[in-house]
Parts: C-alpha cells; sequence; structure tokens
C-alpha cells in the first residue's frame, strides 16, 4: 500500500501554485487526510502533486466584511478552537467536532475537506447550508462559486482543471440565528450513515427562519428550507422524505437512513432552537 | 452489487435504441470513452478515461451484447480492469414510450473488484447512478441537437483527449452492428466507477 | 501448590509489573518490519477474483523498473516449494482436504490468492511493478456463502463437486429419540457471520540466506517459530539444523498467525537463497484482509426437547461450516464447536452434525474462541429460548441444567479437538452463576427496567455461560539455567504475541527458584533458543509452558541445593533459597549464592573471569570422584517437558445490560459484567486484560465487525475505514469477577485464560437485544440498521 | 523507466536533526522508520484509521501514514523514542503504561503514548469520559482500551505528583 510515483511541486505563491496546477492531471496537496490513503491505495495517481502546505497566506481564519473567511490550509483544530468561529459561525464549530478524530483534524483542513466535496463531509452541508463562497483561483484571475453550485456529486465538484480553492467564505450571522449539527455514525468518528445540520432564526421567540442541509444521504448535500412545517413533525417529516434518495450500502439500508434523517431533523432543529435562545445576550 | 435506475428522454424510444447503437454518439456522449474497436462478432473493446474531481484514470473494457428487441430492451455483458480494480457488469436495459418520449429502465448486476471493490462502497451506487445520468442527459442533448462532446465530463480534459476521440470515431464508425453502441455506453456508465475513490 | 518451601518475596499471584514494558513504551520494540532496513521487498499480485483460471501472465512492461529484481509466477517454483502447502491438521472426518500453492497454480479461488511475487528494491517499486503486469483470466462462477456452497451449482474444487470437505457425526445418548418422547419441543436456525482476528501489525517474513554455512536464518511474525521452521525447512529441502526461526515481538495473533506455512513464509526465504540476499514481506492491511484468514460463519439447525423444569433431555444440532477455499488448518473450528458447544450444561442426550463447505473466499482457520463464540451462541439461545417457553427465568433454566460441582470431573462422552476423551477437570457452575447474579443485580433488574421505561427508555439485561478446553497438548518445554552472574535464562519454544509470557514465567522461575523475578529472563519462540514446541494458540502458554518451566526450574533447584549442600556440608533437605542465596534453614549465616553454586556446577580449566578461577580444577573437586559425576551434566540447568494427560477446562459467565435507543436502534452498554474461573492465576493484572481484550473482541463481534462479501465474492469491507474495529468510544468498562476453581491436572493448578472474553459476545448480547426487545434474535452481528429493519418486519408481522 | 527524483528532507527529530534523500512519495511514518531507522513508530492500517503512526509534529499528534516526509521538511518532529526522559527512565505516560497494564503486544502503544501526551499538555485533569474521548481515534486489539484510559489517569496523576518527565 505504496503511492506510485508522482512530481512534487511546493510553489511559494499562489500564482506560481496555479501554474503548476496547469500541468497534466495535477492534483493539490493541502492536508492530504483524504487524498494520501487514496494515493496509497493506488486510487488515485495523479502525475503532478502540487503541495499548498507552505503557502501562508492560505492559513488565515479571518473576517472579511460580512463573511468569515477560511484559508485553504487552515486546519480543522484551529477552527475548531478559533474564537471568530465560535462567535461568527458557531455551527462549523459544531460540525468539526464530528469529523474524524483530533489527530486527523490537527493535518485536515475545513477547505480541502469541502473542495473533496465528500457526501458524508460535514463541512459540505455547513456550506451549503450557509451559502457559503468558495474562493477559486486559477491562471488566468480568480472566481467564486457559490456552494450550492459547488457540490455537482460524489466526491465531485464544479472546481475546473487548474483551478485551486484558495478559501471559503461563510456569512456571519447574528446571534438571532442558532444551529446544530446531529449525525449517527457506527463509530465515534466514522462517516456518518446520515445527518443533518440546521440552521434557525428566532425572534421574540418565534422562529422566523428554518432551513436544514442533509448530508450522507445522497451525493451531494441537500438543502431544505422547512419554515412552515418545522413545528409540525409530520409535515416536516412528508417534506423531507419527499425530497431524498438514501442509498442502501453495507452499514445501513436506504430505509434505516430515512429513518435516520426524520429522527435527526427534529433533533437538529430543536437543537439549533435551543443554541440560538442561547446565543441572546 | 446491484444497481436500477432510470432516465426520462424527450425522443421516442425508437430514436434513442438508434442513438444507444450508433457508435458515433456513442463516442460523442460516453463519459470518458476514448476509442472502441470491434473484436469479434458480438464483442468490441474499448478505452475510457473516467473518474471524478482529478481522481482519473484510464481503463480497457470488453463488452458483449445479447437479448436485442429493438425498440424495447437489450442486454450488455461488460467487463473490465484498471489500475485500481475491475468490474464484470450484466445490464438490461428497457425502454418505453413515455409523455416525453421516453422512459428508460436500467438494472445492473455489477461485480466490482480490486481496491475500489474494498474499499469504494461508501459512494458506488451513488457514482454510478451519477455516471449515468450524465451518459443519458448527454444523449438527450445530442439527439436534441447538441453537437458538443459530452459537455458534462468533458470540460475537464486536456486537449490530446480529443484528438484520440477523433481517430477512435473513425474506427468505431466501421463496426457493423448497431447494438455495439448501446453496450459500449453502458460499460463505460460502469467502468466509470472505477476510479471514483 | 508451588514448592513447600519459604519465599520472602512470592510472585506467584500478584499483580508483577510486565518485565516487557519498558522496552515496548519507548519504541524499542523490535517487530518484524523493524528488522532487516536494507533487505530486498516483496509484493505480491493477488487475484481480483474469487474464481478464475489464469490464461495469460504478461510481464513485459514491467521489466524496465529501475530497482526491480526478480518476477516469480507458478512456473518459477522450484522442487516441493512448488507443491501443495500441507494439510497440517488432518481429521478422518475431513474427506476432502484440499490446499493452496504459494503461487496460484493455474486457478486462483478468492479474491486476494497471490498469483505473482515481485522482489524489488524497495516496497514502492515492487508494488510499481505489481501495476505493470498483466494477467488475463477466464473467470469462472464463485461459490460464496453457505447456501451456495450446499446447493453445489458451483464447484470450489472440480474435484469436490458438492463442495464438501467434511462430515461428521456424534452422538451421545439417543438424542432423537429423547426429542420425539420430550414433553415440549423446539426448533432453531442460528447464524454467525464472518469476522477475523485482525490484530495490528499485519503477518511479515524476513529470511536471510548465509551462503557459506548454508544456513538459513528466518524471523517471521508467527505463533510458532517451531512449526514455521519445520515447514521451511521440509519446503526448502534443508536440514532442520540449517534453518532456525525467530518470533520477533509479534503485534498480536489471536489466531491467524498460528497458520504456516503462510504462501510466503515459503516464498522469502526461498526468494532470500534463490537470490542470495535477504528479503523481507511485511504483509500491509489490505492484504491482510483478503490474503490471511477469517473465521466464524457457521449456520445451525438445533432440534431440543425437554422437561417441564426446562431441563434438557435431547439436544440435536445440525450444522455447517464455511471454511472457505482451502483447509490447511483442517476442520478444528467445527470440531471444537461441535464438542464445546455443551459448556457447562447435561442434555441427557446429545447428537451432532457437521459439514464442512469450501467456498471462494479468505480460508477459515481459528480466530481467537475457534469455533466456541458460535457454538455458545447456538446453545445459549437455546436455553434462552426454552426459558421463553416455559416463561421462567433464563437463569434458572441455565442452573437447572448445570453440571454440579460434585459431579467433577465429568466425561461429556465426546472426544476433543485433542484427539482425547473431554472430560472436564474442574468447575463451580452454580457458584459462578450466583457470583454472577449478585454482581450485574439480576434478581433487582425489572425494577431498574421499570425506572427506565417511566422515562420512556428501553433497557435488556442477557446472559451467557463457556466452558473453554484450554491447554490442549501435546506437550511444551522449558529450560533454565543460573549463569555465574546470577543471571537466570529461561527459554520455551512458544511464542508471545503480548500475553506477558516474559513476566508471568519469570514468575514461576523465580517462586520455584527463590531468585529477584528481575533476574529472571525469558526468551519464548527462538528455535535456537528452545527447538522443541508447538506454539502458541488455544490458551495453552501459561498451561504448557508454564507446568514446563516450573519443573525445569525444579530440576535446577534441586541440582543447586544439592551442590550447595555439598559446598556448604549439609543435608540439601535443610537449605532454602531466598533471594538468590541458598543458606541454611534457621542458621542464615551459612550460605552460598546461587550464583557462586552456578560456577562450581561447571568444573573448568580455564579462568576466563574472577568467577570463573574458583571452578577451575586446582580450586574445586573431590578428588576422589570424577569432576562430573557419572549421572550429572555440568551447568546449572535444566529442561523439563510438559505434556498432559488432558486438556484443563476454564469457565465463565457473562451479563450485560443494555439500552436501545427507540428511534434509531442503537445499542449501548450500561454494563458489562465477567465472572471468570481460569483456577490458579499465576498474574491477576495480566489474567483481567486478557479478559479486558476478549470482552471488546466479543462486542466487536456481537455488534460491529464482519467480513462483508457479496455475491461474487468480493470482500466490501477490506479496510478499517469500513471492517468497523471499535475503538474506545464502543467499548464498556468491564466488571470482572474471580473464581479460583483449581485444575487438578497440573503441577501449577493453572488453566488458560487467553480466548475466554471473546467467547460468549454474540450469545451475551443476542440475549439482552432480545429482552429488550421482545423478539428473536437468530442471527449475529446484528447492526442498528438490521435490528431496525427487524423491530419493523416483526411489527408488520405481528 | 528513470530512476526518480530524491529530495532532500530534513527534520529535527526527537531534538536531533537528521536527513536523508527520498522519493517525494516517500510517506512520513516509512522514512522514520526505514531512512531514519526509528522504528519505534509503527504502521498498522497506511490509510490513517489505526493511530499507530501517531507521531508529534510541532508538539502536535498527526498520523504518519497520512503526510509525505518531503512536506514537513524542516519541522520537529516528536516520536515515542523521543518521550524517554533525558537519563534513559520512562516518560510520564510510557511509565503510566507500565503501571497500569496499558499495552499488551505494544504494537498500537507508540501512537497511543504520543497521541496521550500532548492530550495531557492541553487538559492536565481530565475525566474519565475525556480521557476515553482523547484516545478514541487509535485502535488497540489487545486490551479492550481499560487499562488504557486507566492510563491516561494514572499519567494525569502523576504530573500532578510532581514525577519528572522532561517532555
Amino acid at each position: 500500500m505504496k503511492p506510485s510515483r508522482f512530481q512534487y511541486v511546493r510553489p511559494r505563491s499562489i500564482s506560481e501554485a496555479v501554474v503548476a496546477l496547469q500541468r497534466h492531471n495535477s492534483k493539490v496537496l493541502a492536508g492530504g487526510q483524504s487524498l494520501t490513503p487514496l494515493l496509497s491505495m493506488r486510487l488515485a495517481a495523479p502525475e503532478v502533486l502540487v503541495d499548498i502546505n507552505g503557502l501562508t497566506e492560505l492559513s488565515g481564519i479571518e473576517l472579511r466584511g460580512p463573511d468569515l473567511w477560511i484559508g485553504a490550509i487552515a486546519r480543522h483544530q484551529e477552527v475548531l478552537t478559533h474564537h471568530l468561529v465560535k462567535t461568527h459561525v458557531p455551527m462549523i464549530a459544531q460540525a468539526l467536532a464530528y469529523v474524524a478524530h483530533p489527530v486527523i483534524r490537527n493535518r485536515g483542513t475545513s477547505v480541502g475537506s469541502i473542495a473533496h466535496a465528500d457526501p458524508a463531509g460535514e463541512l459540505t452541508a455547513v456550506a451549503a447550508l450557509l451559502e457559503a463562497r468558495i474562493h477559486v483561483s486559477d491562471h488566468q484571475g480568480t472566481r467564486e462559486i457559490l456552494a450550492a453550485d459547488f457540490f455537482v456529486g460524489p466526491l465531485e465538484s464544479s472546481l475546473q482543471h487548474g483551478e485551486l480553492v484558495t478559501g471559503v467564505s461563510f456569512p456571519v450571522l447574528d446571534n438571532t440565528w442558532g444551529s446544530s449539527c446531529q449525525e449517527v455514525a457506527r463509530r465515534h468518528g466514522d462517516y456518518a450513515l446520515a445527518g443533518v445540520c440546521a440552521l434557525v432564526q428566532v425572534l421574540d421567540h418565534q422562529m422566523v427562519s428554518a432551513k436544514i442541509a442533509i448530508f450522507s444521504v445522497g451525493g451531494t448535500p441537500l438543502v431544505i428550507d422547512v419554515m412552515g412545517v418545522h413545528g409540525d413533525p409530520e409535515q416536516l417529516n412528508l417534506k423531507v422524505q419527499a425530497q431524498i434518495e438514501p442509498d442502501t450500502d453495507i452499514h445501513a439500508t436506504a430505509d434505516y437512513r430515512r429513518q435516520l434523517v426524520k429522527t435527526l431533523v427534529v433533533r437538529a432543529l430543536t437543537e439549533a432552537r435551543v443554541h440560538a435562545e442561547s446565543r441572546r445576550p | 452489487m446491484k444497481i436500477i435506475g432510470s432516465y426520462s428522454l424527450d425522443h421516442s424510444p425508437a430514436a434513442v435504441f438508434a442513438a444507444l447503437n450508433d457508435p458515433a454518439v456513442l463516442l460523442q456522449t460516453i463519459p470518458g470513452c476514448q476509442a472502441l474497436e470491434q473484436t469479434g462478432s458480438t464483442s468490441y473493446a474499448m478505452t475510457i478515461t473516467a473518474g471524478v474531481a482529478s481522481i482519473k484514470g484510464t481503463y480497457n473494457g470488453l463488452v458483449e451484447l445479447a437479448d436485442q428487441n429493438a425498440p424495447h430492451a437489450f442486454t450488455l455483458k461488460a467487463s473490465g480492469s484498471g489500475g485500481p480494480g475491475t468490474v464484470q457488469a450484466d445490464v438490461r436495459v428497457n425502454l418505453a414510450e413515455s409523455a416525453e418520449g421516453c422512459a428508460l429502465t436500467y438494472e445492473a448486476d455489477a461485480v466490482v473488484g480490486g481496491v475500489i471493490g474494498g474499499v469504494g462502497q461508501r459512494v458506488l451506487s451513488g457514482v454510478s447512478k451519477k455516471t449515468a445520468n450524465e451518459f443519458f442527459a448527454a444523449v438527450n442533448r445530442y439527439l436534441g441537437g447538441d453537437r458538443s462532446i459530452a459537455a458534462v465530463v468533458q470540460q475537464s480534459e486536456a486537449g490530446s483527449v480529443s484528438i484520440r476521440k477523433e481517430s477512435a470515431t473513425r474506427q468505431a464508425s466501421s463496426t457493423s452492428s448497431l447494438l455495439v453502441g448501446a453496450v459500449i455506453a453502458l460499460a463505460g456508465v460502469l467502468l466509470g466507477w472505477l476510479i471514483t475513490q | 501448590m508451588i514448592l513447600g518451601c519459604a519465599m520472602t518475596t512470592k510472585s506467584f499471584g500478584e499483580p508483577i509489573l510486565r518485565k516487557e514494558d519498558p522496552r515496548l513504551v519507548s519504541g524499542q520494540g523490535r517487530y518484524l518490519d523493524d528488522l532487516g532496513h536494507d533487505a530486498l521487498a516483496a509484493a505480491f499480485l493477488r487475484s481480483p477474483h474469487a474464481s478464475a483460471r489464469i490464461l495469460d501472465i504478461d510481464v513485459a512492461d514491467a521489466l524496465d523498473v529501475p530497482g526491480l529484481i526478480g518476477i516469480y509466477t507458478y512456473e518459477d517454483l522450484e522442487g516441493r516449494v512448488a507443491e501443495p502447502l500441507p494439510l497440517l491438521i488432518p481429521h478422518p472426518a475431513l474427506l476432502n482436504g484440499r490446499t493452496g500453492y504459494p503461487l496460484a497454480n493455474e486457478y486462483v479461488r478468492h479474491v486476494g490468492e497471490a498469483i505473482v511475487m515481485v522482489i524489488a528494491e524497495d516496497r514502492y517499486v515492487a508494488e510499481d511493478v505489481v501495476d505493470l503486469i498483466k494477467v488475463s483470466y477466464e473467470i469462472l462462477k464463485p461459490v460464496v456463502g453457505i447456501e451456495n456452497a450446499k446447493a453445489a451449482h458451483n464447484a470450489v474444487h472440480s474435484s469436490v463437486p458438492n463442495n464438501v470437505s467434511a462430515h461428521s457425526v456424534k452422538e451421545v445418548g439417543d438424542a432423537r429419540a429423547m426429542i420425539k418422547s420430550a414433553p415440549h419441543k423446539l426448533s432453531l436456525d442460528l447464524f454467525i457471520e464472518r469476522s477475523a482476528c485482525s490484530p495490528l501489525e499485519g503477518k511479515g517474513v524476513y529470511a536471510i540466506w548465509e551462503e557459506d554455512s548454508q544456513e538459513l536464518r528466518l524471523w517471521s511474525s508467527t505463533q510458532t517459530s517451531t512449526g514455521v521452521r519445520a515447514a521451511v525447512a521440509a519446503k526448502l529441502d534443508l536440514p532442520l539444523q540449517k534453518v532456525e526461526c525467530i518470533a520477533p515481538d509479534v503485534g498480536g495473533g489471536f489466531g491467524v498467525k498460528i497458520m504456516h506455512p503462510w504462501p510466503e513464509e515459503v516464498l522469502i526465504p526461498w526468494a532470500a537463497r534463490k537470490l542470495n540476499r535477504p528479503v523481507k514481506w511485511s504483509e500491509d492491511r489490505r492484504e491482510h484482509f483478503i490474503s490471511s484468514a477469517h473465521e466464524r460463519a457457521q449456520e445451525h439447525h438445533i432440534e431440543v426437547g425437554f422437561d417441564e423444569e426446562g431441563r434438557i433431555l435431547g439436544l440435536d444440532v445440525t450444522f455447517f461450516h464455511d471454511n472457505g477455499a482451502y483447509t490447511p488448518y483442517g476442520i478444528i473450528i467445527p470440531l471444537i464447536t461441535s464438542t464445546q458447544l455443551l459448556g457447562p450444561y447435561k442434555p441427557a442426550s446429545y447428537r451432532v452434525e457437521f459439514t464442512s463447505l469450501f467456498t471462494n473466499t479468505v480460508l477459515v482457520i481459528p480466530y481467537r474462541g475457534a469455533g466456541r463464540p458460535q457454538g455458545v451462541f447456538a446453545m445459549e439461545r437455546t436455553v434462552d429460548a426454552i426459558a421463553k417457553y416455559l416463561k421462567l427465568d433464563r437463569t434458572v433454566v441455565r442452573e437447572r441444567n448445570f453440571i454440579q460441582p460434585h459431579e467433577m470431573p465429568y466425561d461429556l462422552g465426546l472426544i476433543f479437538q485433542d484427539g482425547r476423551p473431554l472430560e472436564y477437570d474442574s468447575g463451580d457452575f452454580p457458584a459462578s452463576m450466583a457470583m454472577l447474579k449478585k454482581m450485574v443485580g439480576w434478581d433487582d433488574f425489572e425494577t431498574m427496567r421499570g425506572e427506565y421505561a417511566a422515562q420512556g427508555r428501553k433497557i435488556g439485561i442477557g446472559v451467557a455461560c463457556y466452558v473453554e478446553g484450554t491447554g490442549v497438548g501435546p506437550y511444551e518445554g522449558g529450560f533454565v539455567q543460573v549463569e555465574t552472574s546470577g543471571r537466570i535464562n529461561v527459554a520455551t519454544g512458544l511464542t508471545s504475541q503480548g500475553q506477558g509470557h516474559q513476566t508471568v514465567f519469570a514468575q514461576i522461575v523465580a517462586d520455584e527458584l527463590g531468585v529477584p523475578i528481575d533476574d529472571v529472563f525469558v526468551t519464548t519462540g527462538d528455535t535456537r533458543r528452545f527447538p522443541y514446541a508447538v506454539g502458541t494458540f488455544a490458551s495453552r502458554a501459561a498451561v504448557m509452558s508454564g507446568n514446563a518451566i516450573a519443573l525445569a526450574a525444579r530440576q535446577v533447584r534441586d541440582k543447586a541445593l544439592r551442590l550447595a549442600g555439598e559446598a556448604l556440608e549439609c543435608d540439601p533437605q535443610d537449605l532454602e533459597i531466598v533471594d538468590g542465596i541458598i543458606r541454611v534453614k534457621g542458621d542464615h549465616a551459612k550460605s552460598i549464592a546461587l550464583k557462586t553454586v552456578a560456577v562450581l556446577s561447571n568444573p573448568l580449566r580455564y579462568a576466563f573471569d574472577e568467577s570463573a578461577k574458583a571452578a577451575t580444577q586446582f580450586a574445586v573437586g573431590d578428588t576422589s570422584k570424577p569432576p562430573v559425576p557419572e549421572d550429572q551434566e555440568p551447568g546449572l540447568e535444566g529442561k523439563d517437558y510438559y505434556s498432559p494427560m488432558a486438556s484443563t477446562f476454564a469457565n465463565g459467565m457473562h451479563a450485560v445490560i443494555i439500552e436501545i435507543l427507540p428511534e434509531t436502534a442503537e445499542v449501548k452498554i450500561l454494563r458489562y459484567v465477567v465472572v471468570h474461573d481460569c483456577g490458579r492465576v499465576i498474574n491477576p493484572m495480566i489474567v483481567e486484560g486478557q479478559i479486558h481484550g476478549g470482552v471488546a473482541q466479543g462486542v466487536a463481534g456481537a455488534l460491529f465487525e464482519r467480513m462483508a462479501y457479496d455475491e461474487s465474492g468480493q470482500l466490501q469491507n477490506a479496510s478499517f475505514m469500513d471492517f468497523l474495529m471499535p475503538y474506545a468510544t464502543e467499548i464498556p468498562t468491564v466488571e470482572a469477577g474471580h473464581l479460583e476453581t483449581p485444575s487438578p491436572l497440573n503441577p501449577l493448578g493453572i488453566k488458560g485464560a487467553g480466548e475466554a472474553g471473546v467467547i460468549p459476545g454474540s450469545a451475551v448480547f443476542a440475549s439482552a437485544i432480545e429482552d429488550a426487545e421482545g423478539f428473536e434474535i437468530r442471527r449475529m452481528p446484528i447492526s442498528p440498521s438490521e435490528l431496525w429493519e427487524l423491530r419493523r418486519t416483526m411489527k408488520e408481522n405481528a | 523507466m528513470n530512476p526518480e527524483e530524491l529530495f532532500l528532507v530534513e527534520l529535527t527529530v526527537n531534538g536531533t536533526p537528521l536527513s536523508a534523500r527520498v522519493p517525494s512519495r516517500r510517506i512520513l511514518s516509512d522514512f522514520l522508520r526505514h531512512d531514519l531507522r526509528l522504528t519505534g513508530t509503527h504502521v498498522g492500517c497506511e490509510h490513517g484509521v489505526c493511530g499507530a503512526c501517531t507521531i508529534l509534529l510541532e508538539g502536535k499528534p498527526v498520523r504518519g501514514c497520512l503526510i509525505f516526509a518531503v512536506s514537513v521538511t524542516g519541522s520537529a518532529v516528536t516520536t515515542v523514542e523521543g518521550l524517554v526522559n533525558n537519563d534513559g527512565s520512562l516518560g510520564i505516560v510510557q511509565r503510566a503504561f507500565h503501571e497500569s497494564h496499558g499495552l499488551q503486544c505494544g504494537f498500537c502503544t507508540p501512537g497511543f503514548i504520543t497521541t496521550i501526551h500532548a492530550f495531557l499538555k492541553e487538559n492536565p485533569h481530565p475525566t474519565e469520559e475525556e480521557a476515553r474521548e482523547a484516545i478514541a481515534g487509535n485502535l488497540c486489539r489487545c486490551t479492550g482500551y481499560q487499562n488504557i484510559i486507566k492510563s491516561v489517569m494514572r499519567a494525569a496523576e502523576l504530573i500532578d505528583s510532581g514525577v519528572r518527565d522532561d517532555h
């Protein structure tokens, strides 16, 4: 279980990186916690590996206007424990607590996890639910992709050859908003059998907005606006079940996944509301 | 593993059947199809580049066909191998008239072996369904007059690919069987699973 | 039981900290892959198909890889290396034993079977070469699962068209007649799926060929270095004296490393000799999943007849065992199931019939527990079913069927896996059950259930009992030697994989010889130090080597006391050894150090150091006698063997309290209680550790782990991502209670403890889940998804 | 086929500068074990699940099998060998494992020890549940984890009692 050969490039700047990514069959190496096993098992064999770990300009976690910006090589653990994250977009921290184990989180990057577009990735759901924007550079310039347009299929994004994700910006939500991330996995830290993130806004103890994102059920995170039905478990479930298409695999049947979604949607909305109330001064 | 799926096309079953059996069409529409050539009376070889994101590989496959019942149904038996694994599959395709045009259903019984079979379970069926949908969407677009090459998947291919595609088209055109294309198309769909991990 | 001598620092029975640890916790262990950094590396091309004929192997593209040394296929193998691998444990019921070749000979019969061996400068390059080799196959229809094997539409081996490798029937009394006439009858169908040992370190082999002396030295991550040595010597046509095999530190075994020779254990030494260069192969995780061994898959049909009280009058068990593609280790597992299924119970009559079947899957050899988890599952589900039928407490039915202490030794009328009559040596089952019930609060459980129910929570309690034959023969040996420095060298041939042998054997010797444990150094699994041995399996190491070493130590002690008696001019009977000093009881001034006796024991001509000077010919000796008396040997050392008449039988009972989440059917373990009786305990800390580890594997096997083959023979979860070995968060804290019923069969009164914890896992969880849910659990392991689906089916059927 | 390009990888391992020229694809755990011959770091799965290869990279525990050596050149790495005190006595976590029977075969142990060492730096007074959580990314097949949790608690006790630990 050893990787096949690749050409290794360690750019000193974003511009060097995007030039290197122009080469045939190139791949970005960030935290490598998902990519390295693929390489070791020889399921992936890129000819060029562009290691962006030296690009310190991509390590930031900072407020940029109305957004919280997370750079491409910010490690999960840094993000999870960062005060700006906890204060402004706590859902990210709620989700990251489920991502693998602390040791993996020390090296894995939050942005890499989004770029990997794993259907079981908690952060893909967070990005989709918060309508995060994915910032991309290539040798010709930069562009932004809305999360809704970014996740195309299981492990597949709308990222083009030669493009580098430099960071993701999440809109900051004031303390009228509450969130929760809930999932069921076979083992602690495993990929979820099903998971749900919820985002609600509460004004004067009234829920005025309620949205959920479902992950690990289908190929991409699925965002559903549940405002209106959020208080009626039956209607809520009907609405959600009509939109999901879970698969059966060796760990769970499709119907069991439906049951998990049913349970987790209620759990996440309840917790999100509690969270919103708790954030009020 | 069993994969069951369906797709709705805007054209008649006869048109879809014809398209699925036209090697020239298939070469344009199968995600990542690079080349195909006849190797026996009912057997064909194909080369396909497939995968997600930049995790891609090139695979060689063989296809045999059976049980053709134009324009309603056909079966293909496909096998292929590449670095990450192997695939063998029997795919039964049915075409029926519908309000939209054609209701296509397929039922694949596939063996995915090698590393991919052992570690790829988590996303195999999701990826295969997605690849199949891409393929049928491309066929639908083709029938609707869109001749741009398999837009969804080909975007990220390097220039050299399309050159090989052209030469491959010539090989394909020389084959006689009308069913070849459909068979290979679905083999391509199946082979596409291989490197998605 | 030790010796009737005075000892100031008794260590037998004490929780002595392990002597192995300082090395292992500081990164100074030496496991297989820690050796031979400069050796050539091997990698294997393995079959991606479950059943296929190899048509062609094309290596043309692979030949120009820099660093490639050699590519070998079956055609390249020479002499006995090209013959089928040995069938290690023949048995009259094994009608159609089949073994594979080191590299596939025309046919492959499971995914993962080795076809090509590549040797290169390092493993990265070897794998590059493997990728460039093209094999073409004619794919054949595989046989996967017991049902397909029975149906025999296809055959794994064309010479065995019905796929049956073995068939056996055993009867004690006329069970079928007894069931027919019994007041009550039940029948059950029970299934256990495949799992595997999965030690954290895979297998591995490293071989050095010494061209000058024509000698082979090999290291293998094995549970039997003597077995590997003998097998490799035979395969390579070398005299035994020219082959040495060493088991270095081994990163866990649990059964999978008892099989030998693995194909690689033959091929790597063969290549090392052929190339005259050191060669190493370290198995990677994927290889371990698809080319080592699995266990557990069995399908059982039970017919049972019983009276109003729940006493079993007749038990008729028919089961099918999936033995995978080959049977190199014989049919030990179904033999153990068939004989150990009865556990602590005494049905009035018993019939057991098994059929062992070939399938196109990885071969099957023992995994910790070895057939017992399945047997206990079958038996305990049956007992629970009887209790449910008669509306009796589950423990009451058990108690009514127990063999009683006064009936020991108890002959079950069967032949055990060692070919000897199955006779329980000791055990007090009612006492064990009483202890278990008290510890877990069995009688108060309904109150607890009510409290939980009031909060809308669902809990259940399960119980399971087992008896485990441990310490099977044929023998082990021990060697004990006192150096003139006072260092005590101990050697035994069997190997260690974490059981703490360097500590427990040192404890035995320290007590027997009266020396500080720090002076005792134990070597295991090195054929240069002790060439006669069987191996570490079947919870036998403590019983077999422990007793052999004790006997050897007693020889040394006798000799030391005799020599000291001569030196101190007193009766050896009046002497004692305390802290390495031999002294006259009651007159401690009159003494001689054990190490000095070691000097005296070896009359010398040459004084190579200060202590040796004392033993030279002008310094010592009674000139009226030869320097070494006729019936004596030089040196203060002893060697002895222990070969028991029969196995010892340990027993235990487990109870678990679980909570099942109503919506997701996830199982949470609230308490796990073990009562365990393995006779006298050498080191309670180590025994408890063995129980913890066993229970963890029991939990894993019941709730998490399985080998998920698809119908085409592909293992779908061949990684730690999908083979769900539990983390700390999934394993409960074990509450353990100990009973000590000494074995009358051996000098130390001990029984084995290694496998015990895992055995009742599936049985106890099935019992608890059934108790919580109210419907029958007949198949294990069970996932939340399966439990939820089962719940739904039951609701629909109701 | 051309010979592979080699890269100079320089690390400070357990306080000592060490280097070797290796291909870019050399995995860090292999680099430590076979190029630098520090075999205390073990490799159990090579896909990041078992945790046996856990080492400290700039003081933080990471999976050695999921990092390319070339990617961390210039960094400081601590392996289980480096957690021994300067006088050769066992470090606190190592000692706690010995005293609590926290290991059997010992293969997974180095990964646990490095993980726990870093954990106790951040949380020197864990509850038993926190201790369980802290080790929940490492697999052990022998111990059932009970005595590993005990070892974490014992190590915390030793830290409190002021026992020497050089790291």
